[in-house]
């Protein structure tokens, strides 16, 4: 991208072709944020509506309703903002950004498909978590700094709740991690194309029940209902925002829901075969298939650094395929948020100790079984979904590994790290390949 | 329904303490002598037979004409009635005790009048007493803790006496 | 026009100075703060530039690990602690003038030492061409666990014998570690038990039998069996009969 | 005498100790129904003391009583129960007649029976979805009240208001129910028995939701009847009372020839009435008591309401044949004037909430010279403080939730 | 200009010695034991900002420490997990037996 920028403005490796491509990815992602935050307020009350016989919003913005979002968000920015005198201002004033900034910063890692993406990090599972798990601070924060009682057994509910989900959390991402060898949520995802039988859901009953526990701990992450214990509105009055009001109560509410979006998200890429369909529409429409668009490859950018002009170097195939990812991804990701929402208008809260014992007891050892589970069935080599199906996993990635220390790939595979599936052994060296080869992803994707 | 033998066993046991009986009226009733009230309450709750239970109501009328024309007419002197209205869920038997004291405390303005305070026999006593103590001033002696419970705690007089005036203002809000 | 031709390596440059600028002075906030929570809050902003600086070193994965174990979970431990503890008059504790001054003293001094140390050996010094610095970001997160479990991918190139040899693995370490994480969630669940059966933390299932085992034991044989014979008696009853009032 | 120190449920003890604080929960707070004030003393998240402060309403009824004529105060009986202001027309109305020894004509006893059940049957379906808005769901209130809202179209039918009736009064009620009332009624009831096992599904079943409420508050039948609990509360903890069976003549003559269960488990068993009552075809099958469950917490107390709204039905189903069957006077209203004699009279009804008493003293006049409302709810309230010792913060929702208290009843 | 020009190890080195002796100095006066405790990330970070810039195969291609230097931040930062829990546990302690948070009341074993 800051080549193309470069070269269209016709310089070279200049500062201006970065500036421009950050500001657009920025720009982008705060679409996602913002605009999501939008669209998922207004589905949650669509939903809501529906579930309880109700029509929801159906003035605002025509037929649906669908600007009654906006509405509320022009009037909410018009109120006061109101600052309690017991309050830390410092921290009551800056504890919604910090929210916001974290939910926003984990879009950074998160790829929309191959090569979407805001930035290429290798490590990119554990980055979106790291970065996810800041905002609980927004909410320590703001219910510290309140002055009020009830915000503060908001925020001690919080950390406590977090802390204690991280750990479950943790143990179900790495399963994934385990069998595709990376920590690059492209490569992940690109390993899961094909059929939907190579997503890792179905690749064996352990990953199925890992799928569900993440569901279950990443809906406690982010605190929504039944675990939303941070803002008992029957309980605590409003817990952690009781005192807000005005802009920076939306904030809290713009970063709930871009984090509920980003940990769907995520459970797509990681177990729902990402920016990929169930059917590699892609192939069956004779374009190029999204399995090929490996992004270290120059030949598979969206715009040719080389053609002159705008559209003479867009590379129209390969800019189809990435929309029709992109699509995938947010329709995967749009229905997770969905099932959250389900969730949330069905059932009564749980109590606090419930809440943990839910983590401790139950979460964390299936969690752990979920795991051993997998490596188990990866070292014994069961059959897993994709061999069942017989569309090899690992087929599609020659153009990912880069070639270098061969002696890396000798010494890996003689020490039996992490078997791949025997069921096609030119793949088997491919997979062992990708787990030691110094690769380098960031080139073109990112740009 | 039939207490005759309660009242005889009433009799029985308090002799003097038991006041007056009337079977005629509609809920018939016994006056106590405050001073045996409690024994009295704690034997119907255990007595064998009978065991009432349950205390539904703990109510204060107060007799007192303010108008001296119809208080020339009436028979009686002006004085409080503390009406306890007792039921049994073991037997499904009811009950009214009536308990006659003066409407000040040895005729002193103000000096609220006492009663013995039932709330160590029935639980439910202490809410009801406190509410017969806020709204018409009647001072339960030994109750555990007897507050204003509807009222404001500085709020003054009490409303269901019928010589009850309500205040201009109370914190600055116009009384009447 | 060379301002605009600026390429590559001083973005590495750029970047190290903004983190490196939010760390120091966000550590210098942690120093200066009155006010233990602000503390806190400046620690995490620190730590959390001190993670990109170690992006920006291609120690991603290191980085992404200080993001989740340290700021994510420590951090959150300590505000944890900071809240327990948080009365009014430990909010903001002054230092006294001596400690200050003693302080900045041997700091002062100890700064000198350790910056002349940085900034003296001549190979530390040597700029290097970071041309392509941004997109060499390694791939080692498996080469480390591969460590951590006692192979050493990294250094399989090596033919000298003694740094080969220099270079094992970390297994004995790791298990170490481990167990030593062990302790101290054994130790953290100790801390947190409750020493007395207490009715708020034990399931409610048991804390309803123990109620209804003190409720035998005050409810008095006789009102126990009236009640249940009124109940079996009455349950008999047809609200028709006319006995039904009386009884 | 199993009350040492360990089983004070107050003694509580961590390693980690944090600082007592006292928390006002209410006037203004979204769980204590209306404007209930409960001072919390807690510890951390365990709440070891309880105060609950209650007059935010009060506006002395019962000295308007003392001003007004027995058919005037009707509208003030309205605004203690409003969510079940025909039941309260209702008590005040027969303790009126109790003491005119005025006697109902049969086709106004059958009508009272249609509407009193009517009006349980709204309070319950509000007390449930309120109870679930407790606990965090939001939904089983609004599918409550979307059934509320039909009854309440009836009653506005028969007598123009939806909240404060004053339809029932001294002497019948104020007017005969509409020609084709009793059609709509019925249509009512066949819908509203689809109905009930949703409700069941959404809370009664509900695993989080028995999580939540099972085994908590635990009141013992001792300590009910000692606290003055009726109604719900009372036979949820397994006591086998309900005035419709055990009141005085004047209130169960009414219905007589009806059939009916109370709903209360028994002790002993535990188990509730079996049913033999046709339920949309097959014999309602009531749905399983959980296992963490215990005889009077506030899972049975939610159970029984649930249950007493089939009963109502029930009821309802019977009054209408029997209304129908009946013809002529509904009841002639008492005049406005009406003297009261030189008596004075308690009558308590089985309410909703519990047990409605009032008490009013004649004077030879027309206007009373004292009225007395004995209300359910407060008593049921005073019940809070010792159940809510040593349990967690999230518990006192529930547990008042579970006691279904109306502040309006309260404070009068 | 600062801008031009290029980091070196020395540079990742200065900003951990800053951050160490930031965190010593935090210890040394901060009267809150959380403060020492907060003082004590400190130190660690500037240890691990050492072990980082050594085996930076980005700063040093040649001579670096290579995973080594990763690995024991690594180490540093679990430790660190482990020890702040610690910490915080001697810290409630003593702060349910004194009531005081203050680390210089902490003196009643000197005589």
């Amino acid at each position: 991208m800051a080549d193309f920028v470069n070269h269209i403005l016709t310089l070279e490796d200049s500062w201006i072709g970065y500036i421009v491509a950050a500001l657009v990815a920025a720009v982008l992602i705060l679409h996602v944020v913002a605009v999501g935050a939008l669209l998922f307020i207004w589905m949650e009350r669509k939903i809501s509506g529906r579930i309880q016989d109700r029509l929801g919003p159906t003035r605002v913005g025509g037929k649906f309703g669908w600007l009654q979002t906006l509405a509320d968000g022009i009037k909410l920015i018009a109120k006061e903002d109101v600052t309690p005198d017991l309050a830390d201002k410092f921290l009551f004033k800056i504890a919604p950004y910090v929210g916001l900034a974290a939910s926003y910063a984990a879009f950074i890692a998160l790829p929309f498909a191959d090569g979407v993406v805001g930035q290429h990090v290798n490590t990119a599972v554990f980055f979106v978590l790291a970065v996810l798990g800041l905002e609980v601070f927004s909410v320590i924060l703001a219910g510290y700094s309140s002055g009020s009682k009830w915000s503060l057994f908001g925020a001690m509910r919080e950390a406590a709740q977090v802390v204690s989900y991280e750990v479950p959390l943790g143990m179900c991402v790495v399963v994934p991690v385990m069998i595709c060898g990376t920590m690059n949520l492209t490569t992940i995802a690109n390993m899961q194309a094909g059929f939907f039988t190579n997503w890792l859901v179905f690749n064996d009953p352990f990953t199925f029940l890992t799928a569900i526990v993440y569901f279950t701990c990443a809906t406690a992450g982010v605190n929504r209902a039944p675990f939303d214990l941070a803002e008992a509105e029957s309980e605590l009055v409003a817990g952690f925002h009781t005192e807000y009001s005005g802009l920076r109560w939306s904030l809290f509410f713009m970063a709930e829901y871009s984090s509920m979006f980003i940990v769907a998200a995520l459970a797509s890429i990681l177990f729902f075969g990402g920016s990929h369909g169930p059917i590699p529409i892609a192939d069956v429409l004779g374009l190029l298939s999204l399995d090929n668009l490996g992004s270290s490859d120059p030949a598979f950018h969206v715009f040719n650094e080389d053609g002159g002009g705008f559209f003479a170097s867009l590379n129209l195939e390969i800019a189809i395929a990435r929309f029709l990812g992109v699509a995938n991804l947010l329709l995967k990701g749009t229905i997770g948020v969905t099932v959250m929402m389900w969730v949330r208008w069905s059932f009564p809260r749980l109590r606090i100790d419930q809440v943990m014992t839910m983590c401790l007891k139950y979460c964390v050892p299936l969690a752990a079984v979920g795991f051993l589970g997998a490596t188990a069935w990866q070292a014994l080599d069961l059959p897993t979904g994709n061999s069942l199906m017989n569309s090899p996993r690992y087929s599609h990635h020659e153009l990912w590994t880069a070639d270098d220390s061969e002696s890396a790939v000798e010494e890996a595979s003689s020490n039996e790290v992490q078997t791949p599936h025997e069921d096609d052994t030119h793949a088997a060296a491919k997979a062992v390949k990708l787990k030691t080869v110094p690769v380098s992803v960031v080139k073109g994707g990112g740009r | 329904m039939s207490d005759i033998p309660l009242v005889s066993e009433l009799r029985l046991k308090f002799g003097e303490g038991i006041i007056d009986v009337n079977l005629e009226a509609i809920d018939e009733w016994v006056e106590v002598n405050p001073d045996v009230l409690v024994e009295v309450c704690q034997f119907l709750k255990e007595a064998e037979g009978f065991r009432f239970d349950m205390c539904n109501s703990i109510t204060v009328v107060d007799y007192l004409h303010t108008d001296p024309k119809k208080a020339a007419k009436v028979d009686w002197e002006p004085h409080l009635e503390v009406v306890y209205h007792l039921s049994s869920i073991a037997t499904k038997l009811t009950l009214v005790l009536k308990v006659k004291i003066p409407r000040w405390k040895n005729g002193v303005e103000g000096d609220l009048p006492t009663v013995p305070s039932v709330a160590g026999v029935w639980a439910t006593a202490d809410w009801h007493e406190r509410e017969a103590y806020d709204l018409s001033g009647v001072n339960f002696l030994g109750h555990p803790n007897l507050k204003r419970i509807l009222c404001p705690d500085d709020w003054e007089g009490y409303p269901l006496r019928k010589d009850y005036e309500m205040p201009l203002e109370y914190h600055g809000i116009r009384g009447r | 026009m060379d301002l605009f031709a600026v390429a590559w390596p001083y973005w590495h440059q750029f970047f190290f100075i903004i983190f490196a600028a939010t760390a120091v002075g966000f550590g210098f906030g942690v120093l200066l703060s009155k006010n233990v929570v602000r503390m806190a809050f400046y620690l995490v902003l620190s730590l959390g530039s001190t993670a990109g600086l170690f992006f920006l070193a291609g120690a991603e994965f290191v980085g992404a690990m200080q993001l989740m174990i340290y700021v994510g979970g420590t951090l959150v431990l300590l505000i944890f602690g900071v809240m327990l503890t948080a009365q009014k008059d430990f909010i903001n504790m002054d230092t006294h003038t001596q400690d200050w001054i003693l302080a900045t003293i041997v700091g002062g001094s100890l700064l000198m030492v350790l910056l002349f140390a940085a900034f003296g050996a001549e190979d530390w010094n040597t700029p290097q061409d970071l041309t392509d610095a941004k997109v060499e970001a390694t791939k080692e997160a498996t080469p480390l666990g591969l460590a951590l479990t006692g192979i050493r991918v990294d250094t399989l190139g090596e033919t000298d014998d003694a740094v080969q040899g220099g270079k094992a693995g970390y297994l004995m370490p790791f298990i170490i570690v481990s167990v030593h994480l062990l302790v101290v969630l054994i130790g953290a669940a100790y801390m947190a038990r409750t020493k007395k059966l207490s009715h708020a933390t034990n399931d409610k299932s048991s804390r309803a039998k123990l109620m209804l085992f003190k409720m035998e034991h005050e409810a008095e044989l006789l009102e126990e069996e009236t009640y249940v014979v009124t109940h079996r008696g009455q349950s008999a009853l047809n609200p028709l009969d006319p006995q039904d009032d009386e009884n | 005498m199993a009350s040492s120190k360990i089983d004070d449920p107050r003694v509580i003890e961590f390693d980690v100790r944090t600082d007592e604080m006292l928390i006002n929960m209410g006037p203004q707070h979204p769980s204590t129904h209306g404007v209930l004030r409960l001072v919390l003393r807690t510890d951390g998240e365990v709440v070891s003391d309880v105060e609950p402060h209650i007059g935010y309403l009060h506006r002395c009824a019962e000295k308007i009583g003392e001003n007004l004529t027995a058919r005037q105060w009707i509208p003030y009986t309205d605004r203690m129960d409003y969510l079940a202001a025909m039941n309260m027309n209702l008590g005040w109305s027969l303790v009126i007649e109790k003491m005119l020894e005025y006697d109902l004509p049969e086709r106004g006893r059958h009508l009272r029976v249609i509407i009193s059940e009517m009006g349980r049957i709204a309070s319950h379906l509000v007390a449930m979805g309120t109870y679930g808005l407790d606990l965090g769901s939001f939904t089983p209130f609004l599918y409550g009240f979307r059934e509320r809202e039909k009854i309440l179209n009836l009653f506005e039918e028969a007598c123009g208001a939806r909240l404060t009736y004053s339809y029932l009064t001294p002497g019948g009620a104020t007017a005969d129910l509409p020609a084709d009332w009793t059609g709509k009624c019925r249509q009512f009831l066949a819908e509203f028995k689809e109905v009930i096992p949703e409700l069941h599904t959404l809370l009664t079943t509900n695993s989080i939701f028995v999580s939540r409420t099972a085994g908590i508050g635990v009141m013992s039948a001792k300590m009910a009847i000692d606290y003055g609990c009726t109604g719900p509360v009372l036979r949820g903890s397994g006591v086998y009372h309900d005035l419709r069976f055990h009141g005085e003549e004047r209130y169960t003559e009414m219905y007589d020839g009806y059939v009916f269960d109370v709903i209360c488990a028994d002790p002993a068993t535990g188990k509730y009435p079996e049913s033999n009552y046709e339920f949309h075809g097959d014999s309602l099958d009531y749905p399983e008591i959980p296992r963490q469950a215990v005889l009077g917490d506030c899972w049975h107390r939610f159970y029984v309401r649930m249950l007493e709204v089939v009963q109502s039905v029930r009821l309802v189903e019977q009054a209408i044949e029997k209304y129908e069957a009946t013809s002529g006077d509904w009841g002639t209203p008492i005049k406005l004037v009406q003297k009261l004699p030189v008596k004075e009279a308690y009558m308590e009804t089985e309410a909703p909430r519990g047990q409605m008493g009032f008490y009013v003293v004649g004077n030879g006049d027309s206007i009373p010279w004292r009225v007395r409302a004995r209300s359910s709810s407060f008593c049921n309230l005073s019940v809070t403080a010792p159940l809510c010792q040593g349990i967690l913060l999230a518990d006192i929702p529930a547990i008042v939730g579970s006691l279904d208290v109306v502040m309006g009843e309260i404070d009068r | 200009m600062l801008l031009i020009g290029t980091v070196s190890v020395s540079w990742y080195l200065a900003v951990g010695a800053v951050l160490f002796v930031l965190g010593a100095v935090c210890m040394a006066t901060k009267r809150n034991l959380l403060g020492v405790l907060m003082g004590v990330e400190l130190v660690l970070n500037g240890a691990n900002m050492n072990f980082i810039a050594f085996g930076s195969k980005v700063l040093r291609p040649q001579g670096s420490l290579g995973l080594d230097g990763q690995l024991i931040a690594l180490f540093v930062i679990v430790l660190a997990a482990a020890e702040a829990a610690v910490a915080l546990a001697i810290a409630l302690n003593f702060y349910n037996n004194h009531n005081t948070v203050d680390v210089d009341r902490a003196n009643e074993l000197n005589g």
